[in-house]
């Protein structure tokens, strides 16, 4: 198995991902990759860019983290993510996240976990930029309840 | 203790770290909330909404009754906007 | 809109995909890309190819259906199926599904449903090469299974 | 009226597809299913369980209780395993 996690500047290559996927594992059957972009609006206004901060060393950790279960709920095989931070343009990707498993409801699942967890636990921060000046993304709600939906099919954590 | 802030709580306190050692009373992140903000009115600003502020103690979540001793590195900022 | 449905014999290159996923529309937000792989090995025996035979004409009707439905179902911006037919190598790619919508829940659960249905509905039959022969894979009741639960949230159909 | 054949469906029968005419008794899906079985010991053999095999009129699935009227192709096949 081959846990691959990044955080860069970069933009992201998303097709060259997609190959490496199945290597290392004759028993991969079903690669579920995710790509989230930069829409060109946010809540119907045009945007020029996103610039994405972030928190360097726990992000890393809070994500390595999240693989960690994914891999304990699902017969994972091999995981890619990787987010960018910085500036980025309409139309690129900010986030990519791929899984391989032998069968397609282990892929599909932990993807959409993984991308769950992503948008409510790792550190980031959207700023974007319009023709009205630079704003900071509002967190959603439906994320949080995206998120939460997991959290039911799991051992209850322990009441500090 | 190291303390860090992210997007719009850095902006407000107008840094984005310092080194601080908030006294003895000062036990929960909520404590430590309620001391930053009683320093100045950038920090007050920062912080005036404080239930909506998440923190993290050495690279984990916590909440505001997790207790700071033994922190070496507290961060404070908004939910997350990533993915 | 664009819905590219493809039938081919050659192999798929699931990368470039990717890339045409995004095109023509600037409130593509989340693409989720799905690709089947041929395994080296079906119930723990290792095998040599896959043979896919196909109803031409059918499969075609059957899968624009099935996108037909997806679409009224999710808001999706841009829908790509390829599947392949004929002798298929361990390693390659059987089948590719890409949705593309502006936020990731559609393109999930699009991605997810058309696998499911291509999986029980749409007339493909595999044929495994090992070193006892050929034999036809059975169909799994799992897979059913699968494609039953999008049943529970539709109008049901009017009995015959 | 074009009957196909695929999978073992096909290579038990013996041939991907022929044209047939059957009698006006013949109604249904499952009715053709018998009397294709009825002719030899070949379709006798593809239809022995007759309860697995699935059926499409015009490219589309039907159940056995379908009427065949007016139909131009059948199809009988296994279930599917494509995907």
């Amino acid at each position: 198995m081959t846990v691959t996690i990044r955080l860069q500047r970069e933009t992201i290559d998303a097709a060259s991902v997609a190959a490496t996927m199945i290597r290392g594992d004759d028993g991969i059957g079903a690669v579920v990759t995710f790509t989230g972009i930069c829409r060109s609006d946010e809540n119907g206004q045009p945007i020029a860019a996103l610039t994405l901060e972030h928190y360097p060393g726990m992000v890393e950790a809070e994500i390595a983290r999240h693989v960690e279960e994914a891999c304990q709920r699902w017969p994972i095989l091999n995981v890619t993510i990787i987010h960018r931070y910085g500036r980025i343009m309409p139309g690129e990707v900010i986030v990519l996240v791929a899984t391989a498993s032998s069968h397609r409801e282990a892929a599909f699942a932990a993807a959409s976990f993984l991308m769950d967890y992503l948008k409510t636990r790792a550190p980031f921060w959207k700023q974007v930029e319009s023709a009205e000046g630079t704003a900071w993304v509002d967190a959603k709600a439906t994320d949080d309840a995206a998120a939460e939906r997991w959290s039911a099919s799991r051992p209850r954590q322990r009441a500090k | 203790m190291r303390v860090l802030y992210f997007a719009w709580v850095r902006e407000r306190v107008g840094k984005a770290e310092e080194s601080i050692e908030p006294p003895a009373g000062v036990v929960t992140v909520g404590d430590l909330m309620s001391w930053l903000a009683a320093r100045d009115e950038q920090s007050a600003y920062a912080f005036e909404n404080a239930n909506v502020i998440r923190a993290a103690i050495d690279h984990r979540h916590v909440r505001p009754d997790a207790p700071i001793k033994g922190a070496s590195e507290i961060a404070f900022f908004p939910p997350m906007t990533g993915g």
